[in-house]
């Protein structure tokens, strides 16, 4: 008992994340609306996000913009004093993505709203198997 | 100066804390557009004027320009948070949604 | 200009994307010859690759010109040589067969088109040819997006089930990403190379673990793995028939490539099979989804979605035969992905021109078709026999590699239910020829029909169709020479 | 489905708690993901590029490719959009509708009638509601200053948090402000739809184009300093100049293709009326 308190202190991003993914995968499967689905898939994937930003941090380190500027381009930099900023370059990668896939899931809630007027999934599937 | 940041900041403080806990208990949209366009603009201005302040706690040219930044970020933000609440309010009014009265239920 | 050829195969196709889309609002007929000159370089390109890879080796291509693990790069070694000739000629053949369906189906918004259908085969390309665990993600995602559209194209129903398939998909893509996060917080590497070569040490951890079985289901999700499959039938089923010949025999197949990218290069055959034992299990699995996937396929009156269900079963013959965990499984696996590729484009391309002509592929409208379409039926046979796997068609080997592995892992129960679903396939395609040959003259009514006018398809539909045949059985009689001049190298020496 | 679903969430939250207890601590400065690569973009992003902001350089020129492809899904994105809602060629509709800007009146006319071709008069949708005078006023106010902070941001990227994706949002928000405080009509005038179309792939392109540029110079793709011969500047500046070259692309393509996921969805391909 007495290890396991400073692991979950010292590892609390990894608990936040995946209770975030846990709740947008649970959203994913059990919600019955197309939207709530959709929203639960933003969700799951912004937990990823939050994930591989968490990795990037260092105790005791500043954003990772050469504080020298322009014209220091001699001054030597310590990779300490900065945050890792590859996490931060793949997750812009994947916040595009994300906002990619949301656009074209919208486009696709909005076809299936204009064919069945719902967007409840037992609904559609109902009218379907009427046919 | 260090008095008068924290007057700045705290007052501001207050007000959107005021803000939030008015949007909980007004009863209806309307009400609460209240705190939420007034209190929050005015706190918002009143912590960046603080900061703005507290910026050119050292006086430079860095400062200065980060100051005159903040500054400018007030100025947005006092145009555009008004705009928006009455851009809601306008929704709510053609959307049909009928004001609360007295001895009605909180909605 | 060789050494540039494996980036050649991503931008060509990518450029041409962007020339399409512009054409589109200048001058429509523009369209069609770039994507086919561009589709025509990228197999090229990639047939040189190929070669160049057969006579020197592995090939390395640094992007931005930074070497790995600093920046990306590009290996090309003999399994991605032979997979990214695959993807590229089905894409060109592809497209010729379809123009006159694309034309037909979406006569205002065929640019459109051809710009989502170059950059799917840009991201499939780009998803072979890379050696980095993350910009697979990119291009994974680039391959899904334009799939969605390309999809969701199709009959009315068809919006419905592509939203399902994105959130399969997006589940499958988060997962893959997930697990690249793991590995990159143990060794702080994204470049697959370097990642194997990390990796040793860390095989006890944790972690390892997790990043790996997380990967394998982000990539089951995406290839339609038995539990996971229920995207799929009705995702392609209501497909547009361009677009569902271009992503049914591709997207499922690049899929099963990268799992056995993931198993050979990046966790390497030691871990995945020696130190984690999860052999057994995975490949009892392959054998549910072959036998499921056989029975789902039995129950279709609908010779498109029993086709899908086909598909389902095919990638349990692939993933089983690469956790086989032997040479002559590996073998196999990386065999069929070729031929499956090749045999699911003959037969889907035959439901194209099907549906161009008879407007449906319900099995009553099958009827007579032998004599309507003879050279479309033609090539139906050779791709069916091909499923079932009769021998001069490639069909045959692999199967046979993969029941070789089977019995030298003594694994019985696969070579059973590979022998299961022959006989089914026998069963299915049997039925299929009945109809379309013998239903028109048992009329009910007693009296004969005037033998119906030959009605085939059109030539541009028929010959690329035809050459599709011809490849089928090309590669079953070579089959020798691809296994001993290709896959033999493809697999590490490791791997018994 | 509900208990299905909680099944699952439990079983695969459970097993990822099982593997993060191998993992390094938050924040830990020797943790492999800071010790193994990072170092090394920090040290010598300002060697090999000269640009200050060490996510701008990873972005665009060491992880260059990624960031390509990154932009081509952007596109992706408002091509899928596009081709699934735009209903094209849809016909008039019977009646239309004319406002007289002056006073206010509304005219309505059947197919066949025009009316005197004049500037008093303004097209308008069957549902439309007079804008608001206030929304229209302090919009019209902030869409100058918001462009002008877009670009800012888009120049900027070497050494602020910024750069062509955050500038191309926020320039494709003002049209979008616009759009919203306006209608979309008004929007679409100053946007017609095939620029926004063409202006998308020609944004993408022009990063392409400029790794192309470099293969074409001699060395490998998105090799930035190939171009400096065509700009006469050392190597590691051309990489800089490379860098800002692609962050305009990405502005456009990002800014293009916002304003055609909005237009798309917002009228649901019928490019009548926005919200």
């Amino acid at each position: 008992m007495s290890e396991l308190i400073p692991t979950i202190i010292a590892k609390y991003n990894y608990w936040i994340y995946i209770t975030l993914m846990m709740i947008g995968l649970y959203a994913m499967i059990a919600k019955n609306n197309l939207v709530k689905k959709i929203v639960g898939m933003n969700i799951f994937q912004t937990a990823i996000i939050l994930f591989y930003v968490s990795i990037g941090v260092k105790k005791g380190a500043t954003i990772p913009i050469s504080t020298g500027g322009h014209g220091a381009a001699h001054e030597v930099v310590h990779a300490a004093d900065y945050l890792n900023p590859l996490p931060h370059v793949l997750m812009l990668t994947a916040i595009v993505v994300g906002v990619a896939t949301l656009g074209v899931a919208l486009a696709l809630a909005l076809r299936i709203y204009s064919r069945y007027n719902t967007l409840e999934e037992d609904e559609i599937l109902a009218q379907i198997r009427k046919k | 100066m260090d008095i008068l940041v924290c007057i700045l900041l705290f007052s501001g403080l207050f007000f959107l804390t005021a803000g939030s806990i008015g949007i909980l208990r007004f009863p209806d949209f309307y009400s609460r557009l209240h705190p939420a366009g007034k209190l929050d603009t005015l706190g918002t201005l009143l912590a960046l004027m603080g900061l703005a302040l507290f910026s050119l706690h050292h006086f430079s040219l860095g400062a200065l320009l980060t100051s005159l930044k903040i500054m400018l970020i007030i100025i947005f933000v006092f145009v555009a948070s008004p705009t928006a609440t009455h851009a809601i309010v306008d929704a709510g009014v053609r959307a049909g949604l009928a004001p609360w009265t007295k001895g009605e239920k909180r909605r | 200009m060789s050494q540039q050829y494996p980036v050649l195969i991503v931008i060509v196709p990518l450029l041409s994307a962007f020339a399409i889309s512009i054409a589109g609002w200048v001058n429509k007929r523009l369209c069609f010859p770039i994507i086919v000159t561009a589709l025509g370089v990228a197999v090229y390109a990639s047939v040189g690759l190929l070669l160049t890879v057969l006579e020197k080796g592995v090939v390395i291509y640094h992007l931005g010109g930074w070497p790995p693990p600093v920046g990306i790069a590009y290996y090309v070694d003999h399994l991605n040589g032979l997979v990214l000739v695959v993807v590229s000629l089905v894409a060109l053949l592809n497209v010729i067969a379809c123009k006159k369906s694309i034309e037909l189906e979406f006569p205002d918004k065929a640019a459109p088109f051809y710009t989502l259908y170059i950059l799917m085969v840009t991201g499939l390309l780009g998803i072979v040819v890379t050696g980095d665990a993350f910009n697979l993600y990119v291009l994974l995602e680039i391959a899904a997006l334009t799939g969605y559209g390309l999809l969701a194209m199709g009959e009315e129903r068809a919006p419905l089930s592509t939203l399902n398939y994105l959130y399969m998909g997006t589940i499958g893509a988060c997962f893959y990403l997930l697990g690249v996060g793991y590995l990159y917080i143990v060794t702080g590497s994204l470049n697959m190379v370097d990642i194997a070569r990390l990796l040793p040490p860390l095989y006890q951890s944790k972690a390892v673990l997790a990043a790996f079985i997380i990967c394998m289901v982000g990539v089951w999700l995406k290839m339609a793995f038995f539990p996971l499959h229920a995207w799929l039938p009705n995702a392609y089923t209501h497909a547009p028939s361009a677009a569902s010949s271009l992503i049914a025999p591709l997207v499922t197949k690049v899929m099963v490539y990268v799992m056995i990218r993931l198993i050979l290069t990046v966790f390497t055959p030691e871990f995945a099979f020696a130190t984690l034992a999860l052999n057994n299990v995975v490949v009892w699995l392959a054998v549910i989804a072959i036998v499921m996937g056989a029975i789902l396929a039995l129950a279709e009156r609908n010779l498109k979605k029993m086709l899908t269900f086909i598909i389902v079963a095919e990638v349990g013959y692939m993933v089983g035969g690469a956790w086989l965990g032997n040479r002559a499984g590996m073998t196999g696996a990386i065999l069929h992905i070729v031929n499956d590729a090749l045999m699911t484009l003959c037969v889907f391309l035959v439901v194209g021109n099907i549906v161009y002509k008879v407007k449906g592929y319900a099995f009553e409208d099958l009827q007579g078709l032998f004599r309507k379409m003879p050279f479309t039926m033609g090539a139906f046979v050779v791709g069916a026999m091909s499923i079932i796997g009769v021998p001069p068609t490639c069909g045959f080997f692999s199967k046979w590699y993969l029941i070789l592995g089977a019995l030298q892992a003594g694994h019985y129960g696969f070579v059973a239910a590979l022998i299961f679903s022959s006989l089914v396939s026998v069963v299915l395609f049997f039925r299929i020829f009945e109809i379309c040959y013998y239903e028109p003259f048992s009329d009910h009514h007693g009296h004969d029909h005037p033998p119906e006018p030959m009605d085939e398809a059109p030539l541009l539909m028929v010959v690329p169709l035809l050459i599709v045949a011809v490849i089928l059985i090309l590669v079953g009689l070579y089959t020798g020479d691809i296994v001993n001049h290709v896959i033999k190298f493809a697999i590490p020496e490791g791997l018994v | 489905m509900k208990i299905i679903g909680l099944i699952i969430t439990i079983i695969t939250g459970a097993f990822l708690v099982y593997a993060a207890v191998d993992f390094p601590a938050w924040a830990d400065p020797n943790s492999p993901a800071s010790t193994y690569l990072s170092p090394y973009f920090i040290e010598n992003s300002m060697k090999d590029t000269s640009v200050p902001n060490f996510v701008t350089s990873l972005l665009a020129d060491y992880r260059g490719f990624d960031t390509m492809f990154e932009t081509t899904v952007i596109f992706t994105a408002g091509l899928v959009c596009f081709i699934l809602l735009r209903i094209s060629g849809g016909k008039e509709p019977e009646t239309r509708h004319y406002r007289h800007v002056l006073t206010g009146v509304t005219v309505t006319l059947k197919e066949g009638r025009k009316i005197p071709a004049s500037e008093d008069f303004e097209r308008i949708d069957d549902l439309w509601t007079p804008p608001d005078l206030i929304i229209k006023t302090g919009c019209r106010l902030m869409i100058p200053f918001i462009q002008l902070f877009a670009l800012y941001v888009i120049a900027h990227g070497h050494s602020s948090p910024g750069g062509g994706f955050q500038g191309g949002v926020i320039l494709g928000a003002s049209i979008i402000l616009l759009a919203i405080s306006h209608d979309l009509r008004t929007a679409l005038e100053r946007m017609r739809e095939k620029v926004v179309a063409i202006l998308c792939p020609v944004g993408v392109a022009i990063y392409a184009g400029t790794g192309t540029l470099c293969l074409l110079l001699g060395l490998n793709f998105l090799d930035y300093s190939a171009l400096a011969s065509v700009l006469h500047v050392d190597p590691i500046s051309a990489r800089s100049h490379g860098i800002l070259m692609v962050e305009i692309g990405v502005g456009i393509a990002v800014m293009t293709t916002m304003i055609w996921i909005y237009n798309n969805i917002s009228s649901a391909g019928k490019y009548n009326q926005g919200l």
